[in-house]
This record gives C-alpha cells, structure tokens and sequence, in this order.
C-alpha cells in the first residue's frame, strides 16, 4: 500500500521548488551588493535550520489539529505560559514543567472543544486570552526569574557534530509525529474525525480523547518551542510567542494540509515551515520595508496557494 | 414559538449578556444612562460592531474573513487621506472609501470562489498584503480629516444638527426630544435597514445561507453558488469599510496598526460566536454579531467603574483585569455549551 | 480649559521644559484630594508591567496619598477605539486628570477637547501625542536617537559597516530615534555602510533579525538596537561575531551582558526609555490640578550608562530577570521608586 | 401516450468516466412525453451519472443530449431547471438550516418589492406539500429536523414546485412506504397526465411493476434495452439486470425453530418519549427483524443499544451480563463485540474522501497486530480479503470509497464492522438503495453470519426483507413493542396488521387530510 501521509505530493514539491526561488533571488541580491553567496553558506543554513525549528514545533503540533478540523490560536500564550513557567518556577526540571504547561493547556483546549463542542477557533482565543491574564499577574506578582536553564540553551543553540541542536530536536519531534500520523491507529482516527467525525465516532474511534490528544500534543509541542525560545534569547519574556501564530498556520497549510481538515502530510509542513523561514529571512535580509514585505508576504502564500492550493471542493 | 425561540437562543443569550453587563456597568457609572455616556459608547463600539458585521457575512456561508481588521485598516488610512476639502470632495473621498473596501472584499471573494482557496488562508495572505498597503498609505500615523464631518457623524443628533445648520442649528423645540440621539447608534440602524435587511432578503443573501448550511445542496438546488459567495465577502469588505471609515473619522487620522487589526479581526470572530451564528455557516445573522461585539465591548467598560473597595472590586485591580477579560470571554462562549451537554442523541454533536 | 501663560512653571527641577520656546499651561485651581485614572493601551510586555506597578507604588506614598482620593487603571489593549473611549468615560465620570500612554500618536482631538471642556488634565506620556494642546512627558526621542549616534561614533570611529535594529514600523518612537541616530552617523564627515532590520523592540525578534543579517553581511563594527538589545547581543555572541561596541536599551539582561563582557570588547551604551516617567506624569497632573503653570511639553532626563559606569546593585542587577528596566527613579521629581522595589520584591515582601 | 410522438428528452452515444472507471459507455437514451419512465439496473450501472447528466450536474466526455428535439447542454443544474428538468437527487439535495418553506422556493421565490415575500412563500410550500401528502408539516420548520421520509417529500414537493417538463426521481422516494408511497405515485401520474416526463429510478421491482409505462435498463455503464413495460417479466429483468439468471433472493432459514442461547437481552429500555418499555432477546445465530411505521423508535432503538443515546433506562445484558456501553467505542470492545451499520452511509458509515481500504480498517485498527504500531502488511491482507469475499467492486482499494457506487459503499461499511468480528450485529436498513443482485448476497452473507452464531437485529423498511430474513419480527409503534412474530406468523398480513392495528387504536401519524390541489 502507497503510503499517502508522507509521500512527496504536489505541494510539498512546490514548496520545496519556492524555497529554492526564494534562496536563489536573496543571492542575486546578495551578490549584487557585493556580498557573496552568502545565503548558500553552510553557516547560513544552518542558522535558518536552527531558527525554524522552532516554528517547525508549532507547526507540528498545530496540524494535528489542523488535521482534524480545528485551530489552535492559544499558542502564542501557550508557548509563553509554558517558557515563564519553566524559568520561573522550573528549576532543574524547566523542560518537563514547561511541558507540563503546555498539556495541560492543550487538555483543556482539548474539553472544551470535544466535550463542550465550542468552536475551536472561539474558545482556544479565550484560552489564550485567560493565559495572557494569568501571565500579566504573574510577571507583575513578584520577581519571577526567567533566566532560561543550561539545558534549555543547549537545546536551541548547541551543535552536535555541526548540527543545529534545535534542529535535531525538531527532527526528533518530527519523527515520533510521523510515526503518530502514519503507523498508529491513533493516525488514521486524525485523518477519519477530520474528513467526517460522526461516521469515525460510529466507527468506534474514541472521538474525543483523540480530539484531547490531538490538542494537547499541540500544546506540548508549542511549549516546547517555548523552551527553545527561551533557550535562544536566554529568558522567558512577555509576547515572545506573538510572531509564531499566523506564519504557523501559514506553514501547516502552505505545506498542503487542508484547513478544514481530513488531509495533508508532514512533509509539506516541514517544507512549509522552512519556506516562511527564509522567506522572512531573505526579506529581512533585503532590508524591505515593512509595508513591502508584508504584501510580498502576502502575494507569496497566495501565489503558493494558485500553484496548488486550490479546493477541489470537498469529497462526496 | 419554542422553536422560533430555540433557533435564536444564541441571539437571545447575546442579548442577555450584554443587558446584565451593561446594567452593571450604567448602574455604577456616575452618569449612567445619560446622553452623553450613550454617545461614547456607541462611539466606542461602532467600529467594532461593523466589523463584527463585516465577520459574519462570510462565516454564514461557511468561510471565515481574517483580513477584517486589515482591510478596516487599509481604509483608515486611505479616508485619512482623502477625507477633506469641500462637500463634494468629501463626498467623493466617502465614496472611495466605500470602494476600496468594497473591493478588496471582492479580491477575497474572488479567490475564493474563482481562486479555489480555502478562505482562511486566502484572507489571511490578503490580510498581509492589505496592511502593506495600508502602510505604504501611512507609513507613520497622522493625516487629516474634515472636522465638520466627524462631528456630524460622531456625536449626537444636536452636534449633527449644529453642523449642518438645520432646524435652528439643533435649537428647534420639536427637535429636542430627538437631540440627544447618538449618531452612531443611528448609523447602525441604518445599516441594518438599508443594507443587511434588502440582502437578507434577495436570493443572493439566502443563497449565503445555503452554501454556508450545504454547499452541495445549495449548488444541486440551483442556487449560483459562486455568486452569493462572492456576494458575501464583497459585502463583508462593504461592512469593513464603513468600520475603517468610522475609525477614521473617530480619530480624525489613520494609522495603519498592524496589531490592532489583529486584535479586530479576532474580536470581530469573538463577537460573531457571542451573537450565535455559527461558525460552520447556515444559521445565524448580523443583528446577533452586534449584541456580541457589544458583550465584548461591555466586559471592559466595568473595569473603569468599580472601586477597589467596592464588591466587584478585583475588576479595579489592573493586573487583574486581562485575566477577568479572558474569563468572560470563555464563559460567554462555553454557555451554548449547555446545549452540547442536554443533547441526548449524540449523533446530533457533529452538526 | 487651560491658559496659555508665560513661564517659569512650577518645579522646574523636576518639570524641564523641552526647549527654550516650549509654552506653558495653567488650569484653573482645584482643590484636592482629586480621582486619577491611568488609561494604558496593551499589556502584553515587562515595561508596561512594571508601570502600572510604580504607578500604583507611586500614589501610595506617603506624600502623594492624601492628593488622591480615587485613583483606577484601565489597559484597553490594542485597539485606538477603545482608548479613546475609556479616556472619555473618565471625563464623563468626573475625574480631575487622566495620564495615558497612547495607542497612536494622533487622532486625539475628540477627547482632548472634551477634556479641556470638563477642565480635566489629560497627560500623555510615553507614547506622546503630535499635538501641542496637551501637557506630555516624555524623553526626547530624537535626542535619544542622537545620543547612541554620537555614542557609536565615538567607540566606533567615523567609519564602518554599522547595523540599525529598528523598533514597531509605523510608531513614532521608532520614527524619532531612528532619524535622530541617522542625523548623526550620516552627517557630514562620517561614512558609515549601513544595514538596516526590524527588531520589533523584542529580544526574539531583534536576535533573529541580527542573526540573519550577521549571516549574510558578515561583520559589523557597532550595533544600535532601540529594543531588545538582551537578544541582539545574543545573537553576535552566537555567531561568534567579534564583540564590538553596541548601543541600545536600558534592559536589565543587556547590562548584565555589558558588565561581563566588557573586557572582551562588548563596550555598551544603555540608554533607557523609563516606566517610571509614569510618576513623573501624575506628578505633573497633580501640580497642574493644584493651578500651577506647567510646561505643555516636560522632557525628562534620559538616564543613561555606559560600560563605564556600570554597577552592579545601582543601575543593575544580576541576580534579576533580563526583562526588568533598570532606570525607574527620577530623583529630581522626588520620585524614588527604584525598580526592584517593584518588581522585585518576592510574595513574602508584599505581606 | 402516443407512440409516434418524438422523444421529449434524448441521449445519442454518451459517454463518461471517472478516471479508469466507465460510468457511462456510448449510451442511448430516449423519453417521451406524458410518460413515466423506469431506470433499472444494479447499484453502479451508471443510472445516477446519467441522471447527473440529464440535470447538469456533470457534463458527459462524449456524446450530445436534446430537449424537445433542440441540442442542449446544461453547465449547472440551475441552467436544467430553467430549462424544465428538475431532479430528486438520489442524495438529496435540501439545505438543512433552511426552513421547509425556504427550500421549497430556494430559487424564483415569490417576492414584494424585489425582496423574498415569506408569507406568500409560506403559501406556496403549505399547498405543494399538501399535494405530495405532507399537509401537516409546518413549513417553517428546519428541513435539518425532519426524519428523512419528510425529507423526501419535501424535496418532491420542491420538484413540483418547479413546474417540471423532466421530472427525474433518482430513489427519491427511498425511504418511503405505505399510504405515503401511494401519494407520491399519484402525484407522479398527475405530472406525467399533465404531458411531462418523469423518469423514475428505484430498486423497488414492484414499485417499477406498479408505475412505469417504460423501462430502461443498464449494467456495467450499457445501455441494455429499452422496452414497454408489462411486457417483460420480473425475471427477464432482473436477467437483463445482473446478467444472469437469479434463483431464491432469500436464503433458506433453519427449517424449525430452533433453541437459541441468548446473546443479548434488552430489558425495560426507556429513551426519552421515544422509546418505551422494550423488552426483547436474540439468541446467538438468530437474526430478529425490527418492523412497523416508519418513525415508530426502531432507529432510536439501535443507535440506544449502541450507545449513542445518552439518559437511556433499563437494562441491557450481554452473555447473561448486564452491561453500560456508553458509545460505539465501548460496544466494539471484545467483551461485547457490538457493531452498528448506520442508517446514512455517506455521513455515518463512511469517511468519503478517505480510501476503501482505509474505511475497511477504521474500526478494527489496532487490531492488526503489531503492538502500539499498525502491522500494514498484515492490516493490507485483511482488507484485501475482506474484499474479496464480500465482492466488492473496486479497482484499487487506495481510491476514495466516494467513488464507489451506493451498494460497494454499502458494503465496504459491512466489510468494516466485519473486520471486528462482532458477535451481535445491529443493521439500519442496509440494503436501502442497493440493487437485487447485491441484497442477495447481504442475505446470504447475513444468514451464514447468523449460522457461525453471531446475533443479528436487522430494520428494514421494505417488508420482504423481514418476512425473507428473520426468524422473528418485533413490531414496533410509538416506541413500544406492539407485537412479536414468529416462524409462520412472519406474513406481510400479520406485520402490517400489527403495525396498523395498533395504529387504529392509538393515532397514527401525520394525518392525511384530502388533498387540495393548490398550485397549477
Ligand atoms: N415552527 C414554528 N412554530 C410556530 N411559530 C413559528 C415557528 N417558526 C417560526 N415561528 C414564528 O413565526 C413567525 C414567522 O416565522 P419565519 O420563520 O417565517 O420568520 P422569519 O422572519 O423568516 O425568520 P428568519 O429570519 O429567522 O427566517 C416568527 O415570528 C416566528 O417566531
Ligand atoms: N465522482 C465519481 N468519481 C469516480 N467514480 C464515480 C464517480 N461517480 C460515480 N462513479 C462511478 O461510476 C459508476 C456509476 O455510478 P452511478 O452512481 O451512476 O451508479 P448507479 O447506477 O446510480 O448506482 P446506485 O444504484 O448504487 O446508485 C460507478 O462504478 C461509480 O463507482
Ligand atoms: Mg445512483
Ligand atoms: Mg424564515
């Protein structure tokens, strides 16, 4: 049997070939300005390897609930609740209290959703506003340390053998998610409650712990880049997770996987996490105005999305 | 009756919400329930109402429009340009206004319906290229906007009256009882009358309906299914408009904020829910968006009432009140979650 | 509504005028004690945290207490309807005087006029208006931008490849140091190659964009970062970019950084946009309420220091978070509220 | 009726294929005026994508299609309406959050200064629905709270509304029965009497038997023959049908009544007002058949004993073991063995965009082997000979079921519920919509269930089924059980009469009031 989850499809050939245009114009510029090819170097590389790993992570955890049919739109408080929690209150065991933080948001985005059927897009909004409330009180409760642990700094910014750290952490979190997606009965129920959930409930497919799961994975996942982050700029701050919502949703669903659910591989959103991150590195690089970068932004995805995109209107 | 009531429970529920908030709110307030507290807030939640409406159209065929906020944005900042001069000139500036909005909602519709895309991802790369736009037009805030125009259209009927010279300048004695009327108020009703209300009940408009309930129904019914959903987000970018415009004329300049947008887009989502339409199309309107963005509106109006010492008094505390905002927002929406509790076939919990 | 009049106001110690030709306000006399309100815009970072705190810190002490009967603070978030709204809410409710921080520089007409109409004093500061009806309170921008300038200049030479992390595009703040530092380093005499990214006044965003341009433009000789400089330095350090001379916030965490690579070539300038300046503007309000002549525009002392002055314990604390902003205090203004008192004082302290 | 009028609707040589699938092979089709006429063939013959065809849904690759002599060709199905052909969609075609009223005249409403007139489009759906035999039916209510033998009155009346000239009824009237059948049937000769064509789709033989003045027949995607009806006998179509000869639809049941061990035993099971008191076994190997009225609890009793309902009362023991299954999860677990085949296989049986095979697995994953992992070699050998011994017709099992025709659909939910070994099996009206030669074999496959032991409760609202397949009826009505039958009592005399009898007592449903003919 062809397995249809990971297989190289349209749009992660796409991508993949848009990312290569995007590397290819930053070095025509680069050249042009005298400055080499830089952005072919390894160093370069793998910098833009090391910080998309943490969109990566959040795009990860955010198509298994795209997958299903939801969205998750706490993960900017999500990502840090989890990375003040780690530092302030983690001590040595930051990651796993981050981590911590990050399920437990995702189990109760996760009630909400399948037990009191909210709307995901409504009431993960709430959640994230709750988180936002709950961290104002906390920053402004007493001196919270937020100095990120030693194990956090290596896991953003260490090299083994000349690899980024968190590179390879997004590789392993990528791979236990492939393996969920493809060879797990837990896989082919996303996929199911995505397409249809009444006939998967019927099925005998717990519906609503998968929907609990499929949340909390995103929210550990989205913790995890918390720590990351962290990790990177060595603290934990308010709003450090503000750039990661839009362009992870962007990611998941340039890299082909349907917004509504029921359909798409993880290989698209790994591409499509690199293409948004060197799309705004190249841009950032280019030194395009803000006005500018936003609509280039803009034509890009909707340039992916007539490529490939494009519904064929749903099944059935 | 029971089912007529069952059907708008979502409205009704919004309706509950916002008069125990705004009770609330008025009964603390030193001038509650004056002229002058009536103008600020309808002033205050116009715009949001607007693009509660803008939301809605959309969502009732089934899609989902994040670029609101941008596109309200965008023509802010173009109204802060070419809203001055003359009558007539303003007259023509209120138009391009109207048109721009207008069409970049078309540009959404357009993608989605010949485009193919799926609207949330659609409007969210429209949304980028809005706010790029919207910088480029004002690329730090400020501009210009006639100021007889914003009085006339953001205070009351007598500050309208005054502007225009009519009925004495306001003075006349049979005009009195009409004075203190909101303007804003007013222009929300006219929206309602004159533009939702004749779309509602064209074709087209229940078309919205249809496609957002089954697409596919819609289109084996003969319903020209392109058309009403063009027709949607066309009128949503209208809606976005008139709440840009508004903006504009409120604050008398433009400034192309890329998080406030984000935070309208959102609030507008927020308030949709709160009004009862539902998310996957088919049900709901735009008269229940404005009891939810007025929900939204109300909960932080009582922050700025309650006394520390007061029995509400955790709402004065200042870091305390992003948490209460959250709070409310969850429980507004999680209590339609009744119903998903009382359904007793559970079949019926997959819609 | 309040006079122009001639100078000296009151306090001028503490109460500097921004020029030579800045003018001067007088509001009729009130007598105390007055209700206050502080109308912030969004919550979501430390400074504004840490704010609000002093704020409150501020009208407990003991010399100020009996001035105010009523003090309450609203954060309206994002969006410039709401603001203006909550400020109008607050003349509607009586209040005496209102500091706020702007959510855009301008569109303020309405509620300027409304409160001079209710005689209430209306002080931004921060985020300041581009309007000279109002009293403000800010640091000079522009100066600012000219001071890391000169700074860099000097550490740097006359020439060199210089990296510019730029703030918010499309805020006045970023717009005045951004043209006060190019006043500088493109003046005449100086030949600097310039590369230009937007840090968004965040430490991850700054660290990414640093990274990135490290990564393609290879070496700099000297850095302005106008926020986020904590991640800024973060990410020369993990390019094993040579340390060079770097000029940016008053962030706790980039202090930190100085003080411990100062030998190894990370000369710093710090330079601080202070929450405590919040004090300082309800000072202002206080005097003003009480009739005395107050500039229309009070420009506070930028308080800076240099890898020079740098001491731990006194403008900085390595035990504290990065996020903490190391200047609160104006003693000039008998405003003493260090930052630690505030933001470091743990549960136990506050019983 | 004339013989010598020219065709009204006419196909020459259409072709259409989905892929490497012929729906459609150079197919000639002609109707006539002022006639009914009947398309017969098995489930996947091409009959709906023909009708597609006709009402301009989807456009054939080859081949050109005439009304009233003149070429046409229809890019939606709103240019067929206008153009006078309207259809009963197989799949229905209602918008669920719309009222009945709106439905009814969801295009060319009537209207009071340009806007939608409600109150005149409330007249104009209370007439229509009182002509098709619904007159109690307020057409302000939600189609999406109508049971879907309403539904389908009300997508007929919507049919009527649109003055057809082509009336297509693609098993339109599937879920219909009784009293309300005999309405529709009559309303369908009104429009052919009234000079238009109406081609009628079912499965039904005798309802083809009772109405159709000509038949059609297809298999495989052909044209087979076109012929006046009442001159072919049942079995000649059905030859003609399948291809072959057909003996015995029914399999033979176990000549005496044998002694069952209980498998599960239902005891005071109350739901709601819907369900009361019920009370009832099966023993292992026994298949019980649900009947009565349509609406009278059956579904609401499997879906009860599946654990879908929530707040039932009563008691329900498995194996001698009084059991809570709180959801299909539950039921399916070993240690009950449960599975439903739900009523509505497009919205509760399958996951259309996913692949057969990927539907074969859904619910007996994890069950493969392999640990927390899902061994795909293995789980691939058990869908392929699932395949096989259920006859399913599919190329490739990685296509999308939602190509499969109605009855392979149909089966590949039965292919699924199978893949878990169920020891008790629940059946909602399985063979709605599938053509004869493929019931038989559900017959068959059934019994040979019910002799390897396992315990079958099957509806269905077609009587043969249940006199051909059980070895006991319950009749049920407003909830209850009216009567058990068993062995020879298993007549359509005694169903019925039960079913009415009852009825006749109590009040039975929408009343039928004489119909007033509205609308010309
Ligand atoms: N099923 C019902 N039984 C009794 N009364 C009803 C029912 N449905 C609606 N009504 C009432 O009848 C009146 C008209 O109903 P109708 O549904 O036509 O209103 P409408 O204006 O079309 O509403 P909407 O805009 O929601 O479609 C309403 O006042 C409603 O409260
Ligand atoms: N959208 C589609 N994509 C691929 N194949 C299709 C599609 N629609 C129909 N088919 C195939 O075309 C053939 C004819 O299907 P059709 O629905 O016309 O059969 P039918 O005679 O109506 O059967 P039934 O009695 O089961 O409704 C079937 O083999 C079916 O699998
Ligand atoms: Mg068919
Ligand atoms: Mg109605």
């Amino acid at each position: 049997m062809r397995n249809p989850l990971t297989a190289l499809d349209k749009p992660a050939l796409f991508a993949a070939g848009s990312i290569l245009l995007i590397l290819a114009v930053g070095s025509l510029y680069t050249l042009s300005t005298g400055g080499g090819l830089t952005m072919l170097s390894p160093a370069y590389l793998s910098q833009q390897l090391q910080i998309a790993a943490f969109l990566g992570l959040i795009a990860g955890g955010l198509m298994m609930v795209i997958l299903l049919g939801h969205i998750d739109l706490s993960i900017p408080w999500t990502l840090t609740a989890a990375a003040m929690m780690a530092t302030s209150v983690g001590g040595p065991a930051a990651v796993p209290v981050a981590l911590a933080v990050g399920l437990a948001v995702g189990v109760v985005n996760g009630l909400g959703v399948a037990w009191l059927r909210v709307p995901s897009m409504i009431f993960t909004l709430g959640v994230n506003t709750v988180l936002q409330g709950l961290m104002v009180l906390h920053t402004g409760g007493h001196a919270p340390q937020s100095r990120s642990t030693g194990l956090m700094e290596f896991l953003a910014t260490g090299h083994v053998l000349g690899l980024p750290m968190a590179a390879l952490v997004w590789a392993a979190v990528s791979g236990l998610l492939v393996v969920l997606l493809t060879r797990t009965a837990m896989g082919r129920a996303v996929y199911a409650i995505g397409n249809r959930e009444s006939a998967a409930y019927l099925s005998g497919i717990p519906t609503n712990r998968v929907i609990v799961g499929c949340f909390a994975i995103c929210g550990a996942c989205a913790a995890l880049a918390g720590c990351l982050l962290a990790g990177y700029s060595t603290k934990a701050y308010q709003g450090m997770g503000n750039a990661y919502l839009l362009p992870g949703i962007a990611a998941v669903v340039i890299g082909g996987t349907h917004v509504l659910g029921g359909r798409g591989t993880y290989t698209g959103t790994v591409l499509g996490t690199i293409l948004i991150v060197v799309l705004q590195s190249v841009l950032s690089v280019m030194q395009m105005p803000d006005a500018g970068r936003q609509i280039i932004y803009g034509l890009v995805i909707i340039a992916m999305l007539f490529a490939y995109g494009r519904d064929t209107g749903r099944a059935g | 009756m029971r089912a007529a009531l069952s059907r708008n429970l979502g409205l009704l529920l919004a309706v509950g919400l916002f008069a125990a908030l705004y009770g609330l709110y008025s009964a603390q307030h030193p001038r509650g329930g004056s002229a002058a507290l009536l103008v600020q807030n309808s002033n205050e939640s116009f715009a949001l109402i607007l693009a509660a409406m803008a939301q809605t159209v959309p969502v009732l065929t089934g899609g989902l429009d994040l670029s609101v906020g941008p596109l309200m944005t965008l023509v802010n900042c173009l109204a802060s340009r070419v809203l001055s001069g003359g009558p007539v000139e303003l007259a023509f500036g209120i138009l391009a206004c109207l048109a721009a909005g207008t069409l970049g909602g078309l540009v959404n519709g357009c993608l989605v319906v010949y485009g193919r895309m799926q609207p949330i991802i659609a409007t969210l790369a429209t949304g980028a290229v809005y706010i790029g736009i919207a910088l480029f037009l004002r690329p730090t805030p400020g501009g210009a906007v006639n100021a007889d125009l914003s009085a006339m259209l953001t205070y009351d009927l007598a500050e309208t009256a005054a502007v225009l010279g009519v009925f004495d300048g306001g003075q006349a004695a049979w005009f009195q009882p009409f004075a203190p009327i909101p303007v804003p108020l007013l222009l929300v009703l006219a929206v309602l009358l004159f533009v939702w209300v004749p779309f509602r009940g064209t074709e087209m408009g229940r078309g919205c309906y249809a496609v957002g309930s089954s697409e596919g129904s819609a289109y084996l019914s003969g319903i020209d299914v392109d058309r009403s959903r063009l027709a949607a987000y066309t009128l949503a970018g209208l809606f976005a408009a008139m709440a840009g415009l508004y903006l504009a004329l409120q604050t008398g300049t433009g400034n192309a904020d890329a998080p406030q947008a984000g935070a309208y887009t959102l609030n507008s989502i927020a308030a949709v829910v709160i009004g009862g339409t539902s998310l996957f199309g088919g049900s709901g309107g735009v008269v229940g968006s404005l009891f939810g963005a007025l929900v939204l509106r109300s909960i932080s109006f009582n922050f700025r009432v309650f006394d520390e010492a007061s029995w509400l008094g955790a709402l004065a505390d200042p870091l305390l009140q992003p948490l209460f905002e959250g709070m409310v927002l969850l429980i507004a929406v999680s209590l339609g979650a009744a119903r998903a509790l009382r359904i007793r076939n559970r079949l019926q919990l997959f819609g | 509504a309040p006079k122009v009049v001639a100078g000296p106001g009151a306090d001028p110690q503490c109460f500097k005028p921004w020029e030579a030709s800045t003018t001067h306000l007088q509001w009729p006399a009130k007598t105390g004690p007055y209700r206050v309100a502080l109308v912030n815009g969004f919550v979501g970072n430390t400074w504004r945290i840490q704010m609000i705190q002093t704020a409150k810190a501020y009208v407990e002490k003991p010399d100020i207490k009996p001035l105010i009967k009523d003090f309450k603070v609203v954060s309206t978030g994002t969006d410039a309807a709401a603001q203006l709204g909550a400020i109008e809410d607050f003349i509607n409710q009586g209040f005496d005087a209102i500091v706020t921080i702007a959510v855009s520089p301008t569109g303020f007409d309405r509620v300027i006029r409304a409160a001079n109409r209710a005689n209430v004093v209306l002080v931004p500061f921060d985020n300041v208006l581009d309007t000279k009806e109002v009293m403000q309170v800010n640091e000079d921008q522009l100066e600012m931008g000219r001071m890391h300038g000169r700074w860099l200049v000097e550490n740097v030479g006359k020439s060199g490849a210089l990296l510019e992390v730029r703030g918010i595009a499309g805020n006045s703040v970023d717009r005045d140091r951004h043209i006060g530092f190019r006043e500088v380093v493109e003046a005449p005499g100086t030949s600097f190659k310039i590369v230009e990214v937007v840090g968004n006044w965040d430490d991850g965003a700054a660290q990414k964009a640093v990274a990135d341009a490290l990564a393609v433009h290879g070496k700099f000789d000297g850095l302005y970062v106008q926020g986020g400089t904590t991640g800024a330095v973060r990410a020369l350090m993990d390019a094993g970019h040579p340390l060079v001379p770097v000029s940016g916030e008053a962030e706790n965490g980039f202090r930190k950084l100085i003080a411990e690579h100062k030998d190894k070539g990370l000369k710093g300038l710090s330079v601080g946009q202070s929450p405590g300046m919040v004090a300082v503007a309800i000072k202002a309000a206080l005097s003003a309420l009480q009739g005395h002549p107050m500039p229309q525009l009070i420009s506070m002392p930028i308080p800076s220091e240099s890898y020079k002055t740098l001491e731990a314990g006194k403008n900085f604390w390595p035990e504290l978070t990065d996020n903490f902003f190391t200047a609160n205090a104006f003693p000039a203004c008998g405003v003493d509220i260090s930052g630690i008192e505030i933001m470091a004082q743990t549960k136990e302290d506050r019983k | 009726m004339t013989d010598a009028t020219a065709p009204l609707l006419e196909l020459r040589d259409v072709s259409k294929s989905y892929g490497g699938v012929h729906a459609l092979r150079n197919v000639d089709f002609a109707g006539r005026a002022g006639s009914i006429h009947a398309v017969l063939g098995e489930n996947g013959a091409g009959k709906s994508t023909l009708m597609k065809i006709v009402s301009g849904v989807i456009r054939p690759d080859t081949g050109e299609m005439r009304l009233d002599g003149r070429p046409v060709a229809f890019a939606s199905p709103r240019e067929a309406v206008a153009a006078g052909v309207v259809c009963v969609f197989q799949e229905l075609s209602l918008v669920p959050d719309l009222s009945v009223a709106d439905n009814i005249c969801i295009t060319d409403p009537p209207r009071r200064f340009g806007l939608i007139d409600r109150r005149a489009q409330r007249r104009v759906a209370a007439a229509l629905l009182d002509r098709v035999g619904c007159p109690g039916l307020d057409p302000r209510t939600r189609v999406k709270d109508l049971p879907l033998a309403q539904r389908q009155l009300v997508e007929i009346a919507k049919a009527l509304g649109r003055n057809p000239r082509v009336l297509v009824v693609d098993e339109g009237a599937s879920a219909l029965s009784g009293a309300e059948l005999a309405r529709v049937f009559a309303v369908l000769r009104e429009v052919r009497d009234g000079g238009a064509l109406v081609i009628y789709i079912s499965h039904r033989m005798n309802e083809i038997r009772e109405l159709a003045d000509r038949c059609s027949v297809f298999r495989n995607g052909r044209h087979v023959e076109t012929f006046d009806a009442h001159t072919r006998g049942h079995d000649d179509i059905i030859r003609m049908m399948i291809g072959r000869e057909m003996t015995g639809v029914f399999p033979a049941k176990p000549a005496a009544p044998r002694d069952y061990p209980p498998a599960i035993r239902v005891d005071h099971l109350s739901w709601d007002d819907r369900l009361r008191d019920i009370g009832f076994t099966i023993g292992k190997g026994e298949i019980v058949g649900l009947g009565g009225l349509d609406g009278q609890g059956q579904r609401e009793l499997l879906l009860a004993l599946f654990g879908v309902l929530r707040g039932v009362e009563g008691t329900v023991a498995i194996d001698g073991r009084p059991r809570r299954i709180d959801g299909p999860a539950a039921a399916k677990a070993p240690d009950i063995a449960m599975a439903l085949i739900p009523e509505d296989r497009k919205t509760e049986g399958l996951v259309l965009a996913m692949s057969v095979a990927d539907n074969i697995a859904l619910s007996s994953l994890g069950g493969h082997g392999g640990g927390i992992l899902i061994d795909r070699a293995r789980l691939e050998s058990d869908v392929e000979s699932m395949v096989r011994s259920l006859q399913i017709k599919v190329g490739d099992v990685n296509r999308a079921v939602a190509t499969l025709s109605g009855g392979n659909q149909q089966k590949v939910v039965l292919a699924k519920w199978l893949m878990t070994k169920p020891r008790i099996l629940l059946l909602n009206d399985p063979t709605r919509g599938i053509d004869v030669g493929t019931k038989q074999e559900i017959y068959a496959l059934l019994r040979r269930l019910a002799d390897e032991g396992v315990a079958i409760l099957l509806f269905s609202t077609d009587l043969a089924e249940l006199i051909g397949c059980c070895d006991r009826v319950l009749v049920l009505y407003r909830g209850g059980i009216a009567r058990e039958l068993a062995g020879d009592d298993i007549t359509e005399m005694n169903i019925l009469g039960s079913a009415f009898d009852v009825a006749l007592t109590g009040s039975p449903g929408p009343a039928r009031a004489a119909g007033a003919e509205v609308r010309p």
